[in-house]
């Protein structure tokens, strides 16, 4: 009985974040372009644009193995497996058994090891130039976002996020704690180093110099091009759920019950508004950093992660 | 039946040595009979640890050796049936391999003496790892470093493989130096040589003897083990050896160091003191860190790898240290679940390190190179490697579902659940460890994209590689073989978790596995369900059916579509040539900026040009990183002592009157003393 | 009266620290053995130790005849300058000859048992300290002086302190002993001559300093 | 009985191959004449291990298991290098006369009369009287070449050796002089060690000491314990082969053996601390003194010197050790020191043979190629001499050390260690780079075969080496026997 009301969670909690996920992205981009007072894309375009690279036809670089053709499947399929494992609208997520935050960190690398393979699969230099990039900022953003986590699981005394929802909601206004504040700020560098956005990253760019993850994906067209694009909305959706859902789990239900389901759903999208508002908000307010500046951010959330481990127990 | 199984694995290996010496040269018979008894004794050997493993019974036995009052003692006890387990393991697949590998060797006459050498190896590490005495043990561990000295310095026509032999076996004795040392405090104190008096008289070790003890034994096994900053001739010594070889020490023989660690840290240092598992554990950090950032910058393909082989030891002595510093604080179940985590990691180390290494020699054996700027393109022409190979590195790189995840999610619990144990300031290293652990586990992922798609993915950057074939079946099934292995104990870890009770019951004086064990074998959880579960196998599963959708995804209107195969984009230059690629140098060219006040590069440039400096005719470019511990300690410390014998050699200038001179003056000397005394 | 003759040798012994010429010094030292064996004789006389008096005669017979015409022999065969050159300057070996004497006082101090009867004592106490010196001297002389000759005959002084001690302290050890050991000692003195004789025509030149080729 | 054939043997060997003027001949009497020693020293253990001590005109020669002991070492050492001098001096034909061969194979066997005589003499003036034979008959050996180099190292090794000896005479005299009070002092019997080591406690405590000192600067010069050294490197390496292994395998024991006898006494009579506290001294510092010059040397024949006065030194130092392992430690060393050795002189004889060089840099490497079999047992001996496992040479040093540990003495045991690392380390760096390496210019693989035109050099390798490695796994019952009484007697038990 458990087992199937699970598969059923886990089949709408999926399919949910297969939906929401372009529209972070549109409305990002809308949100970004109304604040530089252009029009923009409407905010389905990504939608329009996932449609519209199915129907097309792909060219494969002949230099490429067959990596290049697996990289687009683990890559979204990893984005997916990650949204499982994290609450979402209920406190327990569907497949929390299967793991933790940490295989949610260990799942995302390993769909960013394949795409960066893929990048190099292509034999061009861009590609190359983006998986070294990638891999590089990833790799040193990884302390960072494990001190972040440690802190939260230490508090929690679990790395399994159902445990880290529940008993964030079980001490409300935990949040305030200057731990969780520090681990906050910690984790939003993070997120911003990993989903690729501006200072650290430019979706919007071609340009070969400024290219990190446009560059590894330089050579992927068609529905394969689609698999990438959606798993990379999805997987800076599933990080930002994380985000809000471990520092603000407000509404989370604490049960999959429909009403339980259909408000945890409606908080939801409220602070995904938020922390989409904030995303968009770093981005207009900084410029595009060198790639050699990036470390020093990095850096920075470093210390707050470390600071924020500490003040666990010195406050 | 263990002792049969047991003694007829070692019978097997002796017979493969002698084999190795009588077989007719330049024939096939050394290479069949020496791989082939090989073979045999590892599965002999395989039966009997997994026997003993599953019994848990200790086996004992004595043999009289020269000195009556030092006698071969072996025990096969639970740590020991399962390094004898990862070893046997090794040896079976290393053998399948060497059967094709070797056949490259035939034309020389010495490869009956590379079989000799690789049995004498082999046994001598099984009696290594169930040596039940002080002296035997010693006897069996310089016998492994003396005939891996002469595997290692196999090629010893090149000046680079003499020397870094030499270095090898001469770090090797001086740790030798330092175990017998701390075997001969122990036995002073416990008045014996036995390894179980050892253990029984632990109580009794205490202040400043157990710390000599500690110091000594793990500056010993440490060399052994490839430790920074004693690893120096780790990535010298096992690039230059045959690959098999290579495999072989870089799988197991360091792990030698490991194996002892247990042994002295957890059965004869009774509890030890916190400074001690702190040091361990800043120790093993240190070496993951500097391990994998000095592997980033190789372009070896076997140095790189013999770099992941301190990194590594590091991840696994992460576990050690953290379970001694449990012990001393009382947690004892902790201690085991970090116990477990370091014993892990040390086998699928072993596994995934002979993998990779074994793919490194086919790679050289089919493109006759081991500098990656000269590869690519290998995965068309050996697509078996290849695939082996991959799988290796994902495990390597710690990725779920395979098994390096496991050991290392494992360490992330232990060292999370290590931030409680205590409340003074100590515990924020737990933590901090596990961050650089993070950091680790990410710079080792990005290095085996480099080895990986440097290596094997785009265009071939060299004839060799053009010309490169896939290996033979002998060669492939050996990797194949730990392939698999990879798989299973990533999937299967809790299935093969009990295996540790026996072990942590002795050492840490716990049995966890059942509390590691949820949801009915399906998953892993760190002690308790509520700490936190994983399951590679569910993860695999979840995988396979969402690969549904994209699988939908791409159905749809397939007719339609239509896939072509096109050039790459070549920005418009006329076409794509291996130039363009990407290098293994470039790709680590940001980690050798960010990095630049470790690495400390030099680089040179120089350009030819005619007419202005923006066409320049040809650009010259070199870059190097240094090498801290042998240009900052090695060097000085033998330049010094050179220096010093030189000037010592005065004393036998050849005068007479000199030398008379010493005497007398001793006599003068010594006599007035007797008129003291 | 022994102590008397003991303190001429040691007299005798620092002359030949002092003394220059060569011939001299073979003539010095057939003195210095002749006076043991004087020193044997009274021992034997005052103690009836019979077999002293066959030692004495044979030292009377080698040392003090036998081997000092060997050696002049050689010294003619090979006709070397006269002059010792030593290494360290007379009154300097004179000093150390002194200090060593005194180093040979010291162990006899030691050695020196008062529980034994006044004449035993005092003879063991006072000819021990000479046959110390003496075999201190002697070594040091080997140790200063150049020519390979001269070590020989230093090397003999040496084992005249030996003779001093065997018959002064114990009365002789056994006699066979004794013959043994003074045949051993003109079988070394042939070995040395045979070598300084070569040494001679190899280096033309007995300064043994120039003997410094295996070195390190 | 058996000792006066022990002795008589050699002796008349000595006067035959005088006699006999064909190099045939003198090859065959040595041969056989060491052949038949061995055969005795063989029955003299035997007889020994039955009941306790052999000897003969009432008590002149006396063999106990100790004694037993070095001559069975010296016979082995002995035959060996007969065997090998066969083919050493067959393979210089060309620039040696016959009658330069009498003299080799004459003193040979004087010498070895004389090192027997040391072992079987149970009177302490008899053994110094031997002793300084040793050295006589060994000097016209050392200066067999007759060149510049060995005649000044022949003089030295007379020189030093004279003063040493004369030194031990001292000691021993004043070891008489401290028995005096024991009852038939002064008859010829109060010189035997048997009577004066029942007596021992009742010795004068002060001349006692003297004479220790005296003797252990005396039989450590013959030994050649550091600072007592410096005649070793010259004499080992100016010697024909043969003759260098024995002074090293050989007089290196029956110093020793001297030393024992007298640590025995003074132990006795004041203490065992005094002895030993010296002996522990100057072990370490022989150790101490070989670091450096086997570090940088440039010779193969003078590194083996430096070898045996560490060796040396680490016998000692197990004797200063003392305790239940200490004696026993370093006889089991000076058993498996005197079969390693020699090997060790053979293999670099025939490399110096080949490349008419002793200079490590002159030999280009590359030696497995040229001479396989010569090349691989001088690595292997080699290793076998720094006492790695699994040689015999480990078990030994590390009974030696643990007897230091046991006993309390630290710090030198830690020293020793260290010492011993180090010289493991430039030894192994001087000969991998001799015997590794490409095929030298010099011979082609035309010739990259053995070339050892005599046989003889190789029988005497390869059983040598064979010993080696037996001994490195299983040691005779009966010899260990032997080896553990001999072990009692030097530890000073009654």
């Amino acid at each position: 009985m458990t087992a199937i009301r699970t598969a059923l969670a886990a089949v709408m909690q999926l399919l949910l974040f297969l939906a929401i996920a372009p529209l972070v992205t549109g409305a990002i981009r809308t949100m970004k372009a109304r604040l530089q007072t252009r029009r923009g894309p409407a905010i389905w375009q990504p939608y329009r644009d996932i449609h519209k690279l199915l129907q097309k036809g792909m060219v494969i670089p002949d230099t490429a193995s067959w990596l290049f053709s697996v990289t687009p499947w683990v890559v979204f399929i990893t984005a997916a497996m990650v949204g499982l494992l994290i609450p979402m609208v209920a406190t327990h997520a569907p497949l929390s058994l299967f793991g933790g935050v940490l295989a949610v960190v260990y799942l995302l690398a390993l769909g960013r090891f394949f795409l960066a393979l893929g990048g190099l699969d292509a034999g061009t230099p861009f590609g190359g130039l983006g998986s070294s990039r990638e891999m590089t900022i990833s790799a040193i953003a990884e302390p960072a976002m494990m001190l972040a986590i440690f802190t939260v699981a230490i508090s929690a005394n679990s790395t399994n996020l159902s445990e880290v929802a529940k008993s964030a909601i079980g001490q409300s206004w935990r949040f305030l704690a200057p731990s969780q504040m520090l681990a906050f700020g910690a984790m939003f560098i993070v997120l911003i180093a990993e989903t690729g956005r501006i200072p650290v990253d430019n979706p919007a760019t071609h340009l070969e110099l400024t290219m990190i993850h446009e560059a590894m994906i330089l050579e992927y067209s068609g529905p394969y091009l689609a698999l990438i694009e959606w798993g990379a909305s999805l997987k800076q959706l599933v990080l930002m759920t994380l985000l809000v859902n471990t520092f603000f789990p407000f509404g989370l239900s604490s049960a999959w019950t429909a009403p339980g389901v259909a408000a945890g759903l409606g908080y939801y999208l409220v602070k995904l508004f938020a922390i989409c508002c904030a995303v968009v908000l770093v981005e207009n307010a900084n410029a595009k950093m060198r790639l050699f500046r990036v470390p020093d951010l990095l850096a920075v959330a470093f210390v707050l992660g470390t600071l924020a481990l500490i003040s666990t127990f010195l406050f | 039946m263990i002792d049969r199984a047991f003694f007829g694995g070692l019978l097997a290996y002796g017979a493969g040595a002698v084999a190795g010496l009588i077989a007719p040269r330049r024939s096939v018979w050394p290479r069949v009979l020496c791989c082939g008894l090989a073979l045999f004794g590892g599965l002999l050997e395989l039966c009997a640890s997994i026997l003993s493993l599953a019994s848990g019974a200790h086996a004992h036995w004595e043999i009289p050796a020269g000195v009556p009052f030092l006698a071969y003692g072996f025990r096969l006890d639970a740590l020991s049936s399962y390094f004898i387990l990862i070893l046997s393991l090794l040896a079976v697949t290393i053998s399948i391999y060497s059967l094709g590998y070797l056949r490259a060797f035939e034309e020389k006459k010495t490869v009956g003496l590379l079989g000799f050498f690789y049995n004498v190896l082999l046994a001598s590490l099984t009696a290594v790892f169930t040596a039940s005495n002080a002296f035997f043990f010693l006897i069996a561990w310089e016998a492994m470093a003396l005939s891996s000295y002469c595997l290692v310095s196999f090629h010893h026509r090149e000046e680079s493989t003499r020397s870094a032999g030499v270095l090898y076996f001469v770090m090797s004795h001086a740790g030798t130096g330092c175990l017998l040392a701390g075997f001969l405090l122990l036995s002073a104190r416990v008045g014996s040589l036995e390894f179980s008096d050892f253990a029984s008289g632990r109580a009794e070790l205490t202040g400043p003897w157990q710390a000599a003890i500690f110091l000594l034994f793990f500056a010993g096994f440490g060399v052994k083990a490839g430790i920074i900053p004693l690893h120096i001739w780790l990535p010298e010594a096992h690039p230059v050896a045959p690959s098999n070889i290579s495999a072989l020490m870089s799988g197991i023989v360091i792990k030698c160091g490991i194996y002892g660690m247990a042994r002295v840290f957890f059965e004869f240092l009774g509890m030890p003191p916190l400074w001690a598992g702190i040091t361990v554990l800043i120790v093993g950090v240190v070496s993951a860190l500097l391990g994998v950032l000095y592997a980033l910058m190789e372009h070896d393909l076997k140095r790189l790898l013999a770099y992941h082989s301190i990194e590594n030891i590091g991840i696994i002595l992460i576990g050690f240290g953290s379970a001694m510093m449990f012990i001393t604080l009382g947690y004892h179940r902790l201690a085991a679940l970090a116990l477990i985590a370091g014993l892990y990691h040390t086998m699928n180390h072993a596994i995934f390190k002979c993998l990779l290494f074994l793919g490194a020699g086919s790679v050289l054996h089919g493109a006759h190179t081991r500098n990656m700027e000269e590869m690519g393109g290998l995965i068309g022409r050996m697509p078996r490697t290849a695939f082996c190979f991959l799988v290796g590195a994902i495990a390597i790189s710690g990725l779920p579902p395979l098994n390096g995840f496991v050991s290392e999610w494992l360490t992330y619990q232990a060292l999370l659940a290590g931030f409680g144990t205590t409340e003074s300031l100590t515990r924020v290293l737990f933590p901090v460890a596990g961050a650089l652990l993070a950091l680790t586990a990410a710079l080792a992922a990005t290095c085996f994209v480099k080895a990986f798609g440097i290596t094997f993915l785009a265009l071939p950057r060299s004839e060799k590689a053009e010309r490169a074939r896939e290996s033979d079946s002998f060669m492939v099934t050996g990797m194949a073989i730990l392939a698999v292995a990879c798989v299973a104990l990533g999937l299967g870890a809790t299935l093969f978790l009990p295996v540790f009770d026996g072990i942590t019951a002795r050492l840490a004086g716990a049995q966890v596995s059942g509390d590691l064990i949820a949801a009915g074998g399906l998953a892993l959880s760190a002690g308790s369900a509520r700490g936190g579960t994983v399951s590679p196998a569910g993860l695999a599963a979840t995988f396979v059916i969402l690969s549904v959708i994209p699988g939908l995804l791409l159905a749809v209107r397939r007719s339609k579509r239509k896939r072509v195969t096109g050039p790459t984009w070549d920005c418009g230059l006329p076409g794509l040539t291996s130039e363009n690629e990407y290098t293994a140098f470039a790709f680590s060219k940001p980690l050798r900026m960010i990095f630049a006040a470790l690495y400390q590069p030099r680089r040179e440039i120089q350009a030819e040009y005619e007419v202005s400096p923006y066409y320049p005719k040809a650009i010259r470019f070199d870059s190097e990183i240094e090498s801290p511990f042998e240009e900052r300690l090695y060097v000085p410390v033998q330049r010094v002592v050179l220096a010093l014998a030189r000037r010592m050699r005065a004393i036998q200038a050849g005068s007479i009157h000199a030398y008379l001179a010493y005497i007398f003056v001793t006599l003068i000397v010594l006599l007035l003393y007797g008129v003291r005394s | 009266m022994i102590t008397l003759m003991a303190a001429f040798v040691l007299v005798l012994q620092i002359a030949m620290v002092g003394q220059r010429w060569l011939i001299t010094n073979i003539r010095v030292f057939a003195a210095q053995s002749f006076l043991l064996a004087g020193i044997a004789f009274t021992i034997a006389y005052f103690n009836h130790a019979p077999h002293l008096y066959a030692a004495a005669f044979l030292t009377v017979a080698l040392k003090a005849v036998l081997l000092p015409i060997v050696l002049e022999r050689l010294v003619r065969k090979i006709d070397i300058g006269q002059e010792i050159a030593p290494l360290i300057n007379v009154p300097v070996s004179l000093l150390i000859a002194g200090g060593l004497t005194t180093v040979g006082y010291l162990v006899a101090q030691s050695l020196h048992r008062p529980e034994q009867t006044a004449s035993r004592a005092s003879l063991g106490h006072n000819t021990l300290a000479v046959a110390v010196s003496l075999f201190l001297i002697g070594f040091y002389m080997m140790i200063s002086r150049r020519k390979a000759i001269m070590q020989v005959l230093a090397l003999l002084s040496l084992e005249n302190g030996l003779f001093l001690a065997a018959i002064s302290l114990t009365y002789g050890v056994p006699l066979i002993v004794e013959l043994g050991i003074l045949f051993d000692l003109v079988v070394a003195v042939m070995v040395l001559e045979i070598l300084v004789y070569r040494i001679q025509e190899t280096f033309d030149s007995m300064d043994v300093s120039k003997l410094s080729r295996l070195r390190g | 009985m058996i000792l006066l054939f022990i002795l008589a043997v050699p002796l008349a060997a000595g006067a035959m191959s005088f006699a006999a003027n064909k190099r045939p001949a003198m090859e065959k009497i040595n041969l056989g004449a060491f052949g038949l020693v061995l055969a005795l020293a063989g029955i003299l253990v035997v007889q020994v291990l039955r009941d306790g001590r052999v000897s003969a005109w009432d008590g002149f020669l006396e063999a106990d298991s100790l004694s037993a002991l070095v001559v069975l070492l010296t016979a082995v050492v002995a035959l060996a290098c007969s065997v090998y001098a066969i083919g050493y001096f067959r393979d210089e034909r060309d620039h040696i006369m016959v009658s330069e061969l009498r003299k080799y194979y004459t003193l040979t066997p004087l010498f070895v009369f004389a090192m027997l005589m040391v072992a079987v003499a149970n009177n302490l003036g008899v053994m110094w009287v031997a002793t300084e034979a040793t050295t006589l008959t060994s000097v016209f050996l050392i200066a067999f070449y007759g060149r510049a180099t060995s005649l000044e190292a022949a003089w030295k090794y007379t020189m030093i050796g004279g003063v040493g000896l004369s030194m031990a005479l001292f000691g021993t005299i004043l070891t008489y002089y401290a028995a005096r009070n024991v009852p038939g002092a002064d008859t010829l019997a109060g010189l035997n060690w048997s009577v004066l080591a029942r007596n021992a406690p009742q010795f004068d405590g002060t001349t006692m000491k003297f004479a220790f000192i005296l003797v252990l600067l005396g039989y450590g010069t013959k030994a050649g314990i550091a600072p007592m050294h410096t005649w070793k490197p010259d004499a080992y390496s100016e010697a024909p082969v043969p003759a260098a292994a024995m002074l090293a395998a050989g007089v290196l024991n029956c110093a020793l053996y001297g030393l024992i006898r007298f640590h025995v006494l003074a132990a006795r009579c004041v203490g065992p601390q005094f002895g030993s506290q010296l002996l522990i001294f100057f072990g370490l510092l022989s150790i101490g003194v070989a670091v450096p010059f086997v570090l940088v040397q440039k010779s193969f024949r003078r590194i083996l010197a430096y070898s045996s006065i560490d060796h040396g030194g680490i016998m000692i130092l197990g004797l200063g050790f003392g305790g239940a392992f200490g004696a026993l430690g370093m006889l089991l060393h000076m058993t498996f020191h005197s079969v390693t050795k020699p090997l060790l002189f053979f293999c670099a004889g025939n490399v110096q043979q080949r490349l008419k060089t002793d200079l490590f840099h002159r030999a280009k490497g590359g030696l497995i190629h040229a001479m396989p079999v010569t090349g691989s047992i001088l690595m292997m001996a080699m290793l076998a001499v720094t006492g790695t496992p699994p040689f015999s040479l480990f078990q030994s040093e590390f009974t030696i050390l643990r007897a230091g540990v046991t006993g309390g003495h630290l710090v030198p045991t830690a020293f020793c260690v260290g010492f011993l690392v180090t010289i493991f380390a430039g030894f192994l760096v001087h000969f991998s780079r001799l015997v590794l390496g490409p095929v030298p210019a010099g011979h082609g693989s035309a010739s990259n075969t053995e070339q050892e035109p005599c046989p003889w050099k190789k029988y005497s390798l390869i059983g040598l080496a064979s010993i080696v490695v037996i001994l490195g796994f299983w040691l005779p019952r009966p010899l260990f026997e032997l080896i553990r009484n001999a072990a009692r007697i030097a530890s000073g038990e009654p």
